[in-house]
Order: C-alpha cells, then structure tokens, then sequence
C-alpha cells in the first residue's frame, strides 16, 4: 500500500490540479502556481516510483472491475516509468514557461486553459502507468478530448478548423482502428493486461499478426505514422505551450509509447521476431521518417517546420519498436525522453520568439539572434541534441538504434537513419545559423518575458545533463523486459 | 370439391380485399382517402379472422338448451370486438388529424402539403441569409 | 401490505400509470397533474426495482389475470430478458416526468395539460403492457395505446410548428398498417395453431413442421413490429415524429418506444418462433436483418451529418442507433442479443440525455431547434451543457461512458461471428457520426451567440433530472457489470429456449 | 316533474322494455326501471317532455287512423307498383293546405303523405305543404283531402 | 292444418315483399330524378319491408322475436318518412327541380 | 323459401348499388344508401330465421337506427355544411 | 349448407366490388357513403359467420359512428379530390401489395379449410370457451363471457384505447385561445 | 336543421333509442350485444339531437364537463373493478371474489365491468362528435 501511495499521489495530483483550477479563476497567480507545485510532486513521486521499480517491487492495482475481464487497472512496466518521468519532468518546465507565456501573451480563457493542461497531463500519466489495453485506451481518448479545448484555444475559424482536423484523426483512427484491434485482441486471448513477454503468443494465427499490428500502427493516430499525420501540423495554431505539450510531452509521446507498450507487452518482440509481423512497419516508419524531414526543409513557418520534424522524430521511435530487438526497444524507449527534451527546447524558444517579437516565419528570423541571444543558443543546444551530435542527448537513442538494425542486418535502415540526420542538419540548423549570421531586416521590437526565456535554456542545459547521466536511464530500459 | 373452392375463396378474397386497402393507403395522395384505405384494411383483416373461427353448420355462440348444438368458435370474435375499437379510435384520431392539417395547410393533398413545407423551408432559408 | 404488492408486482407496475392516468385527466390544476404524474411514475419504478429483486431470484414470474390459466386467459410473464426493457421505461419515465413540467405548461395550452399528462402515463402504461404481456392479441392492445397515446402527444408540438401534425398522421397511419401487419401474423398463428398465448405457441408451432403459413405469419408479425421499431427502411416516420414533438415527449419517445418493440422482435423471434428457428426462416431473415441494420447504420449517420434540425438530427442518430441494436439481434448469438440488449439500455440513457438537454436549450426560443439558434449557448448553460457533453460523448462511444460499454460488446460479438468487416463497418459509421456530434459541441460551446434573449438563465428544477441522467451514463459506463451480467442472463435465457 | 306525461311516458318506455327484455329477473328488471327513469329524466333535463313528444290525445283514435292509413299505403303501393313497372309516371309538384294546428298534427299528416308512396312532401310552410306525386292520380287524393281530416281528426282526439 | 295455413299465408306475404322491394329497387333505377326515386324507395321501406316483417311474424309464432320484429317495423315505418321527406325537402332547397312527363317543372 | 327471400334481397341489393355508384345527384346516392340500409335490416333478419337463430333481431334494429342517423348526418352536412352549430 | 356457404361467396365478393368502386371515387361523399355500404355488408357478412356480436358492433361502428365521424370531419375538409395521374407511386404500391398478396395467398394453402369441425381454432379452448361459460360464468352469451371474463383485461385495454382516442381528439380539435406565455412574447418579437 | 318532421321525431325517437342501447347494455349476458354495443347506440340518440336541435342544445343534456368526467370514470369503473379483486386477494380482473358464490361474482363482475365499458364508449362518442362538430374553423390556431 505505501508503495502504491506513489502511483495515487502521481495521478491524483494532476486530477486535484484539474478540479482546483477553475476554483481560483479570480486569483491568478495562485492559479498559475498549482502547476509547478503540482509539477513537483508529480515528478517527486514518479522518481519514487521508477526507484521502487528499479528495486524490483512490482506495483499494480486495479482501480476497479468493468466486467469480469475488462478492468481498468493500473501498473508499474519499464516504459511506463520512463514516460512517466518524462511527463511528469517536463510538466514542471512546461507548467513555469506556460505562465510566462500566457501572461507575455495576455491570451484570453486563461483558466480554462490550465484546466485542461492539467487534465492533459493527467491522462498521460494515466496512459503512462496503465496497466492494461482498455486502462490505455481510455486515457487515450480523454488525452484526445481534453487537448481538443487547448488546439482551439483561439476559438476563431482556423483554431476551430484545426480542431475538427485535430479530432477527426485522432479519435477517427482510435475509434475505427485502435478499438477493434483492442477487442479482437479481448476476444483471442480474453485478457488485456499487458505481460513482459507479450500476450499474443500461441493465440493468435501468425498470418494475422501483421494486420493486427497494422490496426494497432495506424489506430494509434498519435504516433503520427504516415497517412494520419496531418493532425499535427493542423495542431500548429495552438498557443506554444500547446504545442511543447502536443509535440514533446504528452500527446506524441502517448501515442508512440501505446505504440512500443503494444509491440512489447502485447506482441511480445519475440513473437514479433519469429513471425516477421512488423517488417512492413519498418518501411513504413522509414517512408515517413524520409518523407516528413523532406516537407519540414519546404515549411517556412518555424512551428510547422517544427511539428514535421517531429513527425520524423516519432517514426524513429516506432522505428525502434518495429526492428523488435531488445537494444533497438531500449533505443526508442530512450528517444522518447531525449526527444521529448530536445523537442520542449525548440518549442520553447520558438515561443519565446512569438512572445517577443510576435514572429513566426524563419526568413523573418534573420539577424534576430543578437537581440535574444539565450533563447538561440538554446535552440541551437536542442537542435543538436535532436540530430544527435554527441554531447547531447540524442546521440544516445541514434546510437542504440543504429546497434538494433546492425543486429538485424537492416542495413538499409542505416543509411536512412544516415540521411534523415543529414536532413535534419539541414533544416533544423538553418534557424539558428540565419538568426545569428543574417543582417537583421527590419526593426523588431523585442519584449521578453523573463519565464518564456529561462525554462528554455534550463531545457537546453538538461539535453546535456542527460547525455552525462545516463545509466539511470539505461538501468531503467534494461528492465524493459523484466528482471 | 365445392367445398373446397369455397374454403379457399374466402380467404382470398378476403386477401385481396386487404390488399384493396393497403393500396389505397400506400398510393392515394389524399390523406382522408388514406384513412378510408385504413378502415377497408382493417375490417378484411376483421373478416380473415371471423372466417377462421366460423363452423360449417355451427351457430351463433350464444348458448341454447340444445346440449349437442355446434357453436362457432367465439374467441376471434372477441378479438374482433377488440380490434374494431381500435380501428374506430385509430380512424378518429386520424380524422382529427387530416381536420388540423387541412387547417393549418389548406389542403389534405399529401404533395401540396410538402410543397407547402418546402416553401416554408425556403422562407426561412432566405430569412437567415439576411 | 407487502405481500399483497409482492404478489401482484406485474400488474402493478401496468396498472398504476393507467390507472393514475384516468385521475389525472380530470384535474384542473396543472401543478397538481403534474405531482400526480410524477407519482404515478414514482410507484412505477419503486414496483419495478422491487420486481426485479424478485425475478432475480424467482427469474419467471407468471401472472394469471383474473386468474383464468394462460391459454384460456391472458398472462403475464416477467423473466429476467422482460425485466430489462422496464426498467428502462419505468426509470426513464420518471426522469422524463420530472423533465416534463416546464415544457408543458409552456408548449400546450394551459388547459390542455392536465389531459396531457393524461396521455403521457398512458404511453407509459402501454409500453410496460407491451413488454410484460405474454399474449399475442394483447400485445396489439397495448401496442395501440401506446401508439395512440404518443400520436397525440406527437401532433401536439403542433402549437410550435404545424408539421408537427404531418409528422403524428404519418406515425399514425404507418403504425396503423404496422400494426395490422401484426394482427394478420398473428391470426394466421392463431388460424393453425389455435392459441394465442405466447408459450403455447411455442410449444405447437414446432409441430407444423414447415407450413407456409407460420412463415408467413412469422414475416407479418416482424414487418408489423419492425415498423414500430423504426427499423431502417420503415423508420420514415420517426425523424419527424421525434422532432417535432413537445420536448417531454421527444424525450419519452426516443428512449423508450422503440426499445421497447426492438425487445418485441426479440420475444417474437425467440421465444415464439425460437423453437423452430432451425427449419424456419430466421437463418435468412438473420441476414436481411443484418444488412438492414448496416444500411440504417449508414443512413441514419449520414442524415444526421447533413441536417441543422438539432432535435430531428438527434432522430436520425437514433435510426443509426436502432440499426446498431437490431445489428446485435440479427447475430444470433448469445453474445450477439446480450449487446444488443446492453446497447438498448445505454442507447435509452443517451438519447434520454441528449434530449433533454438540447430541448432544455430551446426552453427560451420555442421554435425549432438550430444548430444556429443554439450557438453559444453552452456557455450559459453550463449545467446542461455538461450533461449534454457527457451524453453526447456517450453516444460517440467514448471510454468511460455507457457507449463505449456498448460498442464494446457489440464489435465484440460482430467480430466473433462476422469476422472483423462487421466491426469496421459499425466503427466506421460510429467514427463518422462523431461529426455530427461535434458539430453540436462546437456549436454549442465555441460559437458566438446567436440568439438575442438577454434573460437565459438554467432552470433549476430541470437540474436534476439533468444530472441524474449525466451521472447514470458515466455510472454505468465505469460500472457497467450490472448492465452486462443481466443482459448476458437474458440472452442466455433466450438462447436456452432454442433447442 | 312528475305529471301525466312523464308517468306516460315512464309506461311506455317500461312496456317497451317489458317486450324487449325476455328475462324477467329482478335484477334486470330493476335495471330496467332505472333505465327507463334515466331516459325520462334525460327529457325532462333536455326539457323537451311536450305534446310533441308524447302527443297523449292523439291515443284515443290512434288505433283507428293507423288501420285506415295501412290501407291508404296498400292501396298506393300497389298503384305505385303498377306506374313503375308499366312506366307511365308522370309527376307533377303542387301546393295544398293543412288544416292541423299544432306541430305534431301537421308532422302526422306530413309523414301520413309521405309514408304513402307516390307522393311525398317536399316542403312545410306554416300549414302549405308542398307535394310531389308521381302520377296525377296520386296528386288528386291528396287534394281530395281525406288525408287531412283524418289526421285533423286524429288531432282533435276525444 | 292452421300450421300449414300459416306458412303458405307467409308465403304469400313474402313474395309480395319480394315483388314490392324488387318493383322498388327497379324503380330507383328507371324513374328519371330524385323526387320520383323517394316513391320507389318508399315503396320498398313500407311494402316491401312490412310484408316480408308480416311473413317473418308469421314464421316465428307468437314470441319475443314477434315483438322486436313489429318494433322493426314501426321503426322503418316511424324513420322511413323522414329521410324521405327530408332528401326530398333538401333537393328543393338546393335548387333541383322535379322533372314532369311532359316538360320540365310544375308547381 | 328464406334463401329465397334472401336472393331476391341480393338482387335488390345490387339493383340498389347500380343506383349508389352511377349517383348523378348526391341526393340519388343518399336515397340509394338508405334503401340499402333497409335491405340489410331486412336479409338480417331473414337470414336469422333461415339460419334457425332467430333471435338476434336486435341487430336489425342497431341497423335501422344506425342507419337512420346516418342519412340524417349525410343530410345535415348537405344542409349546413357541418354537423354542428355553424 | 351449401346455401351459406354461397351466400358468403356472395357477399365477399359483393365487398369486393364495393372496395374496387372506393379505390376511384373522387367525391369524397362517395367514398365515405360506400364505405359505410362496405362495413354493412362486411357486418352482413359477420352475422352469416355466425359472429353476431361483432356484426353488432361493426353496424353500429364501422357504418354509423365510423361514417357519421367522417361526415363531421368532412366538413372543414375539401370535398373533392385532387386528380391524380398515374405515377411512380402507384406502380410501388401495386408491386408491394402484389407481394404481399402473393404472401397471404401462398400462405393460404397451408391455412385450414373455412368451416371444418377439425380445424386446430376449433379443437383448442374454443370448448373450454363453451364450457366454461356455460358452467362457470352461467352466462349464454360466451363471447360476453370471454370478452368481460376470459379476456377481460384486452377489453380492460380497448376501453382504455378508446378513452385515448376521445381525450387525443378532444386534445387535438380543442379551439380555445391558445396562450403564448410571457417568456416567449418577449422573446420572440 | 330547421326541419319540422325531424325535430318532432327526433324528440319521438331520442327516449326509445336511448332505452334500447339500455337494453343491449344490460342483456349483452343473454344475447348479442355489450357495454360496447349499447355505448354507440346511446351515444348515437345524442349525436342525433345534437344534429337535429345543435349541439348547444345538446350540451344541455349532457354538459361537456359531465361527459368528460363520465368518461373518464367509465374505464376507471373497470379497472377499479379489477383492483376490488386484488384487494380481495385474488388476481387483477378476477371477479370470483364479487359475490357469495364463483358464478355470482362472475355475474356482478361482467355487469360492472361492461357497465364502464359503456360508459366510456358512449361519451367518448358524444365527446368526439362535440369535438369535431365544434371545432372552431374560422379561427387560426397558430397564431
């Protein structure tokens, strides 16, 4: 019991912050605070938890009985911790930038905002320590309803446009797709629950692992695989904060770790192996991986450039999963977080950007890196921890999963993991090389907001931190596959 | 032999009585005539069943002195008791009906009445673009 | 005391709407009707939770009224597959009688109402008759007083829109012929079989071996019903029917009427020709039924996407949701009817809620109800907003809520016996009708107000019936083994009939 | 309330009913009585408990008149029967005046006319009655008058 | 002997009935306008309905069916002048004129 | 000798129903229905002796009435234009 | 008893032709006329079915109130039809009643000859029916006895069909006033 | 209608018309007819003065108010009948417990049973006719 009072605590806080917010509309400042302090004990109790979990402790509990085997239940797996550090981490930095954002900003329908922002969040903590299918699925669709008020945050036609596109793919896809692969998975092996080596195993004809998996690939909407990918540059007319939550903490990573959570602990990469089910997913991820770098290069717009940059990114991850190898699983679960770190460094500065200049074209951005010269270099630290350069982050997850596709002789992998890094160099470079070595244009006048600025660099400063301190991490993904 | 026709003739006649019915109501564009088609309808339904439950050589139910005289079986005629209530409340609820929309619309022409409600749409249509 | 009402519970539960009905057609005052009504519905329910506790450990309660033994006289039987649709017309009506006082002093003429009410629990008596009788013939009985009753209560919107009269003449007419469908089955059963009661049916009809006319009359009967039940080649009347009724009465009708004669199909398709369903068309008929609830899947979704009536899009939806039910029968499996009969509970909450909030919506325009006229209401409204959110997400069949329950099971059983088409088809059209749904939301919430009414303010008698259906449909949608385990038990029970 | 001619009236009814019934139970019966004070009371309600409808002189010679018409309608009929069938009709529409007073005199007479066939009355104003006969025969009997005073006889009473 | 007496006395009364009503419903059909018809309808509600009531009276004995056979024909005889007189009474108001033999209208 | 009598009424009948349809005047119709009425009363009647019950003459009487107030109400509506008070 | 069962015949067929003239009517005095000529002779028909208390009620219902009703409905309704040409309508509508003709008559050769004692209507209850009346009620008249007793709750529900219709048309045909209440007059201006 | 002969009559008729639906209603035990039955007839005298005199007249008669409630408790003498059987401890419609004997309750059962029927039948009828008869035709209904 002492030992699930973590999980209680990591997904009630965010809960409570929900029902709270809206009470304090009238006083703003102790609104805004509820999320870092919520952020706080958040993060508190999932480093508690991924240390419990490292220990060996195996926590579970079902919340309550659907039915005889539908549960909604929750449980404590490899991936999970890791994303749930992730979320909860970030929610801290994303939660103080927001409030300098918002306030540099002066944007309407404030409260509402930070209410859904912390339902958001909630559901992917939600999803993060799930513990079965339906637990996942659930949290799925309400991250997907609840960041629906957030992408139209606006309320004018292209907000309320983007909106509908937004919730067109994403419950679209989960409700055609993801469901009925939810219950054929029921009706073949009569559970849901996720187990280490895969539930799937012995159950199911090996000739219909690949449709499955296709139902599950393209069901799970939000890992932005090819065909249903639009709703993320659709998305792109949120407020920045949005956007860092869209794209680094909540909404991609949910949808790429349900993503590994199903080939690991429903699949079972064994079974994947034996059965050669998730060869196509490869390409497929490969295609969408070269495809969406090519159109970020086209895209002026920094947020869009931004948002098919992270198309790409998320294909490496499930990438990772489709190779099915250990080392390749460990890379993709490591890229979620190294991503997701590198990715809020970008949206944060591109944020802070529009808070003080109100500029959101790149070629507008010449010259600029002089006047706000922190929030470029944090930019340039993200951009490298994203292509992978080696004192940061990134170059880790690259590396394992370059080591994945060697051991299964996917050589072709490498040379467009190779040539996705080059395009990456491309177009994420260019950003920061024109704001510092391009004549400014015109007269911009530039009005930071000191909370849009710091987290960002804090942002950028963790990118490295995380390539230095690593084996916590590691000794977390070795766990993926139980002890 | 005779016997025979006649057995079957009954009922299909009857059949096509029915049917008579259902015709005009499917068909005839006036919604009084519709009720007329309902009442024929229902009164050779009435028929079918007074036909099934008649004795060749039987009489009326109602009980004599006579131990060994054949009674028609009174039970259709019980039901029928009950349906033609029924279709007597369903014709003047209808007859009610028609007697509104001819108010409301001026006509009992199921076409004019659509046009009407279609001009109607239109109106309003127009009344929002402004 | 409680002997006596435990004993006679299945009357009861007729009898008290019917007989409260005739008190209340007297009254004068309103408020008094209305108090009446709501009592009458009050003892309704209490009966009905009270009788489910006895069928769930007697499971066949059958009652002999004026104790003459069934095939000479009429029975009652409530097992636990009849209990299901009581329910939901009991609880419903009480929540819709509670709904109705605001709307009808306000869209009937005031001396009109006390009559109104009348009505109302006439309907409602009707269709608890229907569901408890085991005679043929009195089933058609009930079934004109409910229809009779509901046309009335349809061509009374007439005072807002006058095809409100069009639309209770097509109803009538069409459940007219429906109904003489019905007598025509069943006097062709009677015409070679000899009975009329439901289990003595079944025990002769298996005797006839293949005899044309029981295939006939097996054909009329479901014709007759399907029409009741707005199964989708002969749903033309309900669009119109639902939207153009007063509120209350939308909101009565949608959640109950056809439930009720989709649970007639069941009864006649099961347990009266159940035993015979090998020889018997029900194989084929499974088929056309099962293709007739695709279609009504589709059409009824995409009428609804195409119209700006939000009460008659909510009539659409319902066609497309009757399909998704009669789907679920047309399996023919155990798993099949159980989710059938989860989704007409769930479906009952849903369309319960949705109408009544939208209809509380509309409580300051009295004219038809818009997606336009409704703009930015939402946020006035917020209490009914919220159920209508809640109920409309249920309807998409979001987790969490009643519909997800639902679709669960019915994919689920369309997957088992269809292979996976079936469930793609259903969750294609249930993608397909979250537009119209979110055209609501949207509307509602985040477009600007159209309206030009200074004083909205909610009503707050209307809150908790508001609530209390929002509440049941995250309720049993989080809890939902008590939907699920008795409809598995009803279905079992009607499997368990067929040899 | 209670005068001669709802106690009259009461009689009849209740013969009436005698007639009709076949089961002379007690039950029934009373019922009956019931049933017949019903009605009575429902013309008294209605107020419409007059000459006209319980004419109760007329009773006297009613029997009289009513053998004397059978015989009038017979022999018409059988005139009528014969104009038909050979097709010789030849109508004609005139005027004649009706010597009754009241109401219920000047009906009898009017139905007397009618109930014979070959002539009917089209039209009662004040005491002219216009009547059409199919043949010119028939047009003479009535203006003979013999119709007229009988009923005016039948109307005088005793 | 009185049986036998009786039943051909019915006899008799029934086929003038027969006689009466089928003359009548001839009449209906060949007598040129409204005026002239209600003498053949009468025909039919007094003759004919009378004689066929008298062979029925006949046939029953002395019963309570000779009772509410006798209270039948009063009952044609009581409502047969009306509708006589009255469709007769309404054509005149309506404007249709009576058509003689030999030219159009008397009065 | 009944089946007779009824045959004869059946002829009349039709004779009569020749009258209904063809009409010309509504006048002629109205005379026609109710000299049918007054056949029916008679058949009934007569086929209660000839199918040896004859004691359900009420019916005959229920017609007579029935049809009575029936042409009284066909002749009101022609009169007034409505059967109640204008 | 070859005469009754030529007098049905008759009849039937009498109803037949009687049905075909409605289908054409356009005055709608016609139609309403021969209809209640219809239900007398399908009465007729009743009572040489030996069914003599339906015959009762269908005389003095389906020909007298029924007509009576529709003549006072007639008089707010026009009385003429619309001409109608031929059209898409009419050909759906013969094709469904031909099938559904087709139905009923395919079926008939499995239904039991009209009037054999062995009929399974007959052979079951329809002499319990007899009996019990005659034994339990004491009542000669069994339809009485099945329609109050037997059955008395279908009667119990016909009685209340038709006080629904007499308050639905008291409801629907109510002329007075109708009261806009004060809510909407302001907001509907 | 302004119509000597027919007001005469109809005042003639209207008594023994009504004593005969009486009839029917109390012999329906003995020979064809029933509450049913005698409901239309007696109805049938009312609507018949309702034509002849108006339905002004009429009203005098049978005042709109009266016959709504008639009506009502017509269907409500049934079933108050059946609920007299539960109470007494036997089904609903049971009419065993009526009387002294099983025959004699079946007696008073079906004569109190058919007399609400007829009561209901008749003013419904008489409640129709009002209905339509006076159903105010010059007036727009939705203003």
């Amino acid at each position: 019991m002492a030992n699930e009072f973590y999980i209680y605590l990591s997904i009630l806080t965010p809960l409570i912050a929900f029902f709270i917010t809206p009470l304090l509309s009238s006083n703003p400042n102790l609104r805004d605070s509820l999320g870092p302090i919520g952020g706080l004990i958040t993060f508190y109790s999932s480093i508690n938890i991924a240390s419990l979990y490292l220990d060996g402790e195996v926590l579970s509990f079902t919340f309550f009985q659907i039915s005889e085997t539908l549960s909604i239940s929750f449980k404590i797996t490899g991936l999970g911790v890791i994303f749930g550090l992730v979320a909860s981490g970030l929610w801290i930095l994303a939660s103080i930038y927001t409030i300098g954002y918002m306030r540099g900003n002066k944007e309407k329908n404030q409260t509402r905002f930070f209410t859904f922002y912390s339902i958001a969040i909630f559901a992917a903590i939600c999803i993060a320590y799930s513990g079965n299918l339906l637990t996942l699925f659930i949290f799925y669709e309400v991250l997907t309803f609840s960041t629906y008020p957030l992408v139209a945050h606006k309320q004018n036609e292209e907000a309320k446009k983007a909106g509908r596109i937004y919730m067109g793919i994403l419950v679209g896809t989960s409700i055609v797709f993801l469901l009925p692969a939810i219950i054929i998975v029921w009706v073949l092996t009569g559970s849901l629950d996720f187990s280490t080596n895969g539930i799937l195993k012995g159950n199911i004809p090996n000739e219909y692992v690949t449709f499955l998996l296709a139902l599950f690939a393209f069901g799970i909407g939000k890992a932005a695989l090819m065909p249903f990918h639009k709703w993320l540059p659709a998305a792109m007319v949120a407020p920045t904060p949005v956007s860092a939550l869209l794209h680094a903490v909540a909404v991609v990573k949910a949808g790429v770790f349900s993503m590994l959570v199903v080939i690991t602990y429903v699949f079972g990469i064994d079974f994947l192996t034996e059965t050669n089910g998730a060869v196509w997913l490869i390409w497929i991820s490969s295609i969408t991986l070269l495809l969406s770098s090519c159109i970020a290069i086209t895209k002026d717009d920094l947020k869009a450039r931004l948002a098919y940059s992270t198309i790409s990114q998320l294909s490496y991850i499930v990438l990772g999963g489709a190779i099915a190898t250990n080392i390749a699983v460990q890379g993709a679960s490591i890229h979620i977080v190294m991503h997701a770190v590198g990715k809020i460094t970008l949206f944060f500065a591109a944020g802070a950007i529009y808070v003080a200049t109100h500029l959101s074209k790149i070629s507008d951005l010449n010259g600029m890196g002089k006047s706000m010269p922190l929030t470029f270099v944090a930019f340039f630290i993200g951009s490298l921890s994203i292509i992978g350069v080696p004192p940061m982050g990134g170059s880790w997850s690259k590396f394992y999963l370059m080591l994945g596709s060697v051991e299964k002789d996917y050589l072709l992998v490498i040379y467009i993991l190779a040539i996705s890094t080059l395009l990456n160099v491309y177009y994420l470079l260019e950003i920061p090389a024109k704001a510092f070595f391009q004549q400014k244009r015109t007269n911009i006048q530039v009005t930071k907001h000191p909370l849009t600025v710091y987290p960002t660099f804090f942002a950028a400063i963790l990118t490295i931190i995380l390539f230095i301190y690593i084996e916590p991490l590691k000794d977390i993904t070795n766990l993926i596959f139980g002890n | 032999m005779i016997d025979q026709i006649f057995g079957v003739w009954n009922y299909w006649i009857v059949f096509i009585l029915m049917m008579i019915g259902l015709y005009i109501v499917i068909s005839k564009k006036s919604l009084l005539k519709k009720i007329v088609g309902l009442a024929i309808f229902q009164t050779s339904v009435f028929l079918l069943y007074i036909t099934f439950g008649k004795i060749a050589g039987g009489t009326a139910p109602i009980l004599t002195d006579n131990l060994n005289e054949i009674y028609s079986n009174p039970l259709p005629h019980v039901l029928i008791l009950t349906a033609i209530v029924v279709g007597v409340a369903t014709t003047a609820l209808g007859l009610a009906l028609t007697v509104r929309i001819n108010k409301a619309y001026g006509t009992i022409n199921e076409d004019e009445i659509s046009a009407s409600d279609l001009v109607e749409y239109h109106e309003k249509y127009l009344e929002d673009k402004k | 005391m409680m002997p006596f009402i435990i004993k006679n519970l299945p009357i009861l539960i007729v009898i008290t709407p019917l007989m409260f009905s005739l008190i209340v057609a007297v009254l004068n005052n309103n408020r008094l009707a209305w108090t009446f009504s709501t009592f009458a519905s009050f003892l309704t329910m209490i009966f009905t939770i009270l009788l489910c506790f006895e069928v769930s450990y007697k499971s066949n309660i059958s009652y002999y009224l004026g104790n003459w033994p069934p095939p000479l006289g009429i029975e009652y039987v409530i097992d636990r597959i009849s209990i299901i649709p009581i329910m939901i017309v009991s609880v419903i009506g009480l929540i819709a009688t509670l709904f109705a006082h605001n709307f009808f002093t306000l869209e009937i003429d005031e001396k009109l109402v006390s009559k109104t009410y009348s009505l109302w629990l006439l309907t409602i008596a009707g269709l608890i008759g229907l569901i408890t009788t085991a005679d043929a013939f009195n089933l058609f009985v009930f079934l004109e007083i409910s229809s009779l009753s509901a046309v009335a209560l349809v061509a009374l919107g007439s005072k807002v829109d006058r095809k409100a009269l069009v639309a209770g003449y097509n109803y009538l007419i069409l459940g007219a012929v429906g109904a003489t469908f019905y007598v025509i089955g069943v006097g062709l059963l009677y015409g070679v079989t000899g009975t009329l009661n439901m289990g003595d049916l079944a025990q002769k009809i298996p005797a006839l071996g293949l005899n044309k006319s029981v295939i006939v009359a097996f054909t009329f009967m479901m014709l007759g019903i399907m029409v009741k039940a707005a199964v989708f080649p002969l749903h033309i009347w309900l669009p119109n029917a639902y939207a153009y009724a007063p509120s209350p009465v939308s909101v009565l009708l949608a959640a109950t009427s056809t439930k009720v004669s989709i649970y007639i199909i069941v009864r006649i398709s099961y347990t009266i020709f159940g035993s015979s369903y090998e020889i018997y068309s029900f194989e084929s008929l499974r088929y056309i039924l099962l293709y007739l609830a695709i279609l009504a899947m589709f059409a009824g979704t995409i009428m609804a996407i195409f119209e700006k009536d939000v009460k008659k899009l909510l009539a659409h939806s319902s066609v497309a949701q009757i399909g998704y039910i009669v789907l679920g029968i047309s399996l023919a499996t155990s798993t099949g009817i159980a989710s059938s009969f989860i989704h007409l509970i769930n479906h009952a909450l849903i369309k319960a809620g949705l109408f009544m909030s939208i209809v509380a919506m509309g409580y300051y325009t009295l004219k038809r109800i818009d997606v336009k006229t409704i703009a930015g209401l939402g946020r006035q409204l917020p209490i009914t907003f919220f159920s209508f959110v809640i109920c409309a997400l249920s309807l998409a069949g979001l987790p969490l809520t009643v519909g997800f329950i639902s679709k669960l099971y019915l994919i689920k059983a369309a997957y088992i016996s269809e292979g996976i088409w079936l469930p793609f088809l259903i969750l294609v059209s249930s993608a397909l009708s979250l537009i119209y749904i979110w055209k609501l939301i949207e509307g509602l919430w985040y477009n600007e107000k159209s309206l030009k009414i200074e004083k909205i303010k909610e009503l707050p008698e209307i809150y908790l019936p508001l609530l209390v259906i929002a509440f049941l449909n995250i309720y049993f949608g989080v809890d939902a083994s008590l939907i699920i385990d008795n409809s598995f038990i009803a279905s079992d029970a009607l499997m368990s009939g067929i040899k | 309330m209670i005068n001669s001619k709802s106690i009259t009236l009461f009689l009849f009814l209740f013969g009436f009913w005698l007639l009709m019934s076949g089961h002379y139970t007690v039950l029934i019966t009373s019922l009956g009585v019931i049933s017949c004070l019903l009605c009575v009371y429902l013309t008294i309600k209605g107020n419409f408990l007059d000459n006209e409808t319980i004419p109760i002189y007329f009773f006297p010679r009613l029997i009289q008149y009513t053998i004397w018409l059978i015989k009038e309608i017979f022999i018409s009929n059988i005139t009528t029967a014969k104009v038909i069938l050979s097709k010789s009709e030849d109508p004609e529409l005139f005027s004649v005046k009706a010597t009754q007073k009241t109401n219920e005199g000047k009906v009898t007479y009017a139905n007397s006319i009618t109930l014979t066939p070959g002539t009917v009355t089209t039209q009662i104003k004040d005491n002219v009655f216009e009547v059409h006969a199919l043949t010119k025969e028939f047009g003479n009997d009535v203006r003979g008058s013999e119709m007229d005073r009988m009923v005016t006889w039948l109307e005088e009473g005793k | 002997m009185l049986d036998l007496s009786i039943q051909i006395i019915s006899i008799i009364s029934f086929v003038g009935g027969v006689f009466f009503i089928l003359t009548g419903s001839i009449g209906l059909i060949r007598l040129p306008d409204v005026f002239s018809r209600i003498h053949a309808a009468g025909m039919i509600d007094t003759a004919g309905a009378s004689f066929i009531i008298l062979g029925m009276i006949l046939q029953s004995g002395f019963s309570l069916i000779t009772a509410k056979l006798v209270f039948i024909g009063i009952f044609i005889f009581f409502t047969s002048p009306i509708t006589g007189h009255v469709t007769a009474n309404l054509a005149r108001k309506k404007g249709v004129n009576p058509i003689g033999k030999t030219k159009g209208k008397t009065l | 000798m009944f089946l007779a009598v009824l045959i004869a009424l059946s002829v009349s009948f039709l004779l009569i129903l020749v009258r209904l349809i063809i009409g010309k005047t509504t006048y002629d119709r109205i005379l026609a229905a109710n000299s049918i009425g007054t056949i029916i009363v008679l058949a009934i009647s007569v086929h209660g002796f000839y199918m040896g019950r004859p004691e359900f003459i009420d019916i005959s009487i229920v017609y007579a009435l029935i049809n009575f107030i029936g042409t009284v109400a066909v002749l009101k509506l022609f009169d007034k234009g409505t059967l109640g008070d204008k | 008893m070859i005469g009754e069962i030529i007098i049905n015949a008759f009849l039937v067929t009498l109803m037949l032709t009687i049905a075909i003239f409605i289908i054409n009517t356009r005055k709608v005095i016609s139609t309403i006329l021969l209809t209640g000529t219809y239900s007398l002779v399908a009465a007729l028909m009743f009572v040489s079915l030996d069914a003599v208390d339906v015959a009762f009620t269908e005389a003095s219902v389906g020909a007298g109130i029924s007509t009576i009703l529709f003549l006072a409905a007639l008089s707010y309704l026009p009385k003429e039809e619309k001409e109608e040409k031929f059209n898409v309508k009419h050909i759906y509508a013969i094709c469904t009643c031909i099938i559904v003709a087709g139905l009923l008559i395919w079926a008939s050769y499995d239904l039991p000859l009209v009037g054999q004692l062995e009929n399974p209507v007959h052979q079951n209850l329809a002499q319990d029916f007899i009996e019990g009346s005659r034994n339990h009620i004491g009542i000669p008249n069994v339809v009485t006895s099945i329609l109050a007793s037997y059955r008395g709750y279908d009667t119990f529900g016909e009685t209340v069909v038709i006080y629904t219709a007499g308050i639905a048309v008291l409801v629907l045909l109510y002329d007075g006033v109708s009261k806009t209440s004060k809510i909407h007059k302001e907001n509907n201006k | 209608m302004d119509n000597l002969i027919l007001k005469v009559c109809t005042k003639v008729l209207f008594t023994p018309i009504i004593l005969f639906g009486l009839y029917v209603q109390f012999h329906g035990d003995f020979g064809p007819g029933g509450g049913f039955q005698a409901g239309v007839i007696v109805a049938a005298a009312f609507i018949l003065y309702a034509m002849v005199f108006s339905v002004e007249d009429c009203k005098v008669i049978m005042p709109p108010k009266l016959n709504f409630f008639l009506l009502a408790l017509g269907a409500f003498l049934y079933g108050f009948v059946g609920i007299i059987g539960l109470i007494l401890g036997d089904p609903y419609l049971s009419y065993d417990v009526l009387g002294t004997t099983k025959e004699a309750g079946q007696h008073i059962g079906i004569l109190l049973v058919e007399f609400g029927v007829g009561l209901t039948v008749c003013n419904v009828m008489i409640s129709l006719f009002y209905s339509f008869a006076n159903f105010n035709f010059g007036k727009k209904n939705n203003d």
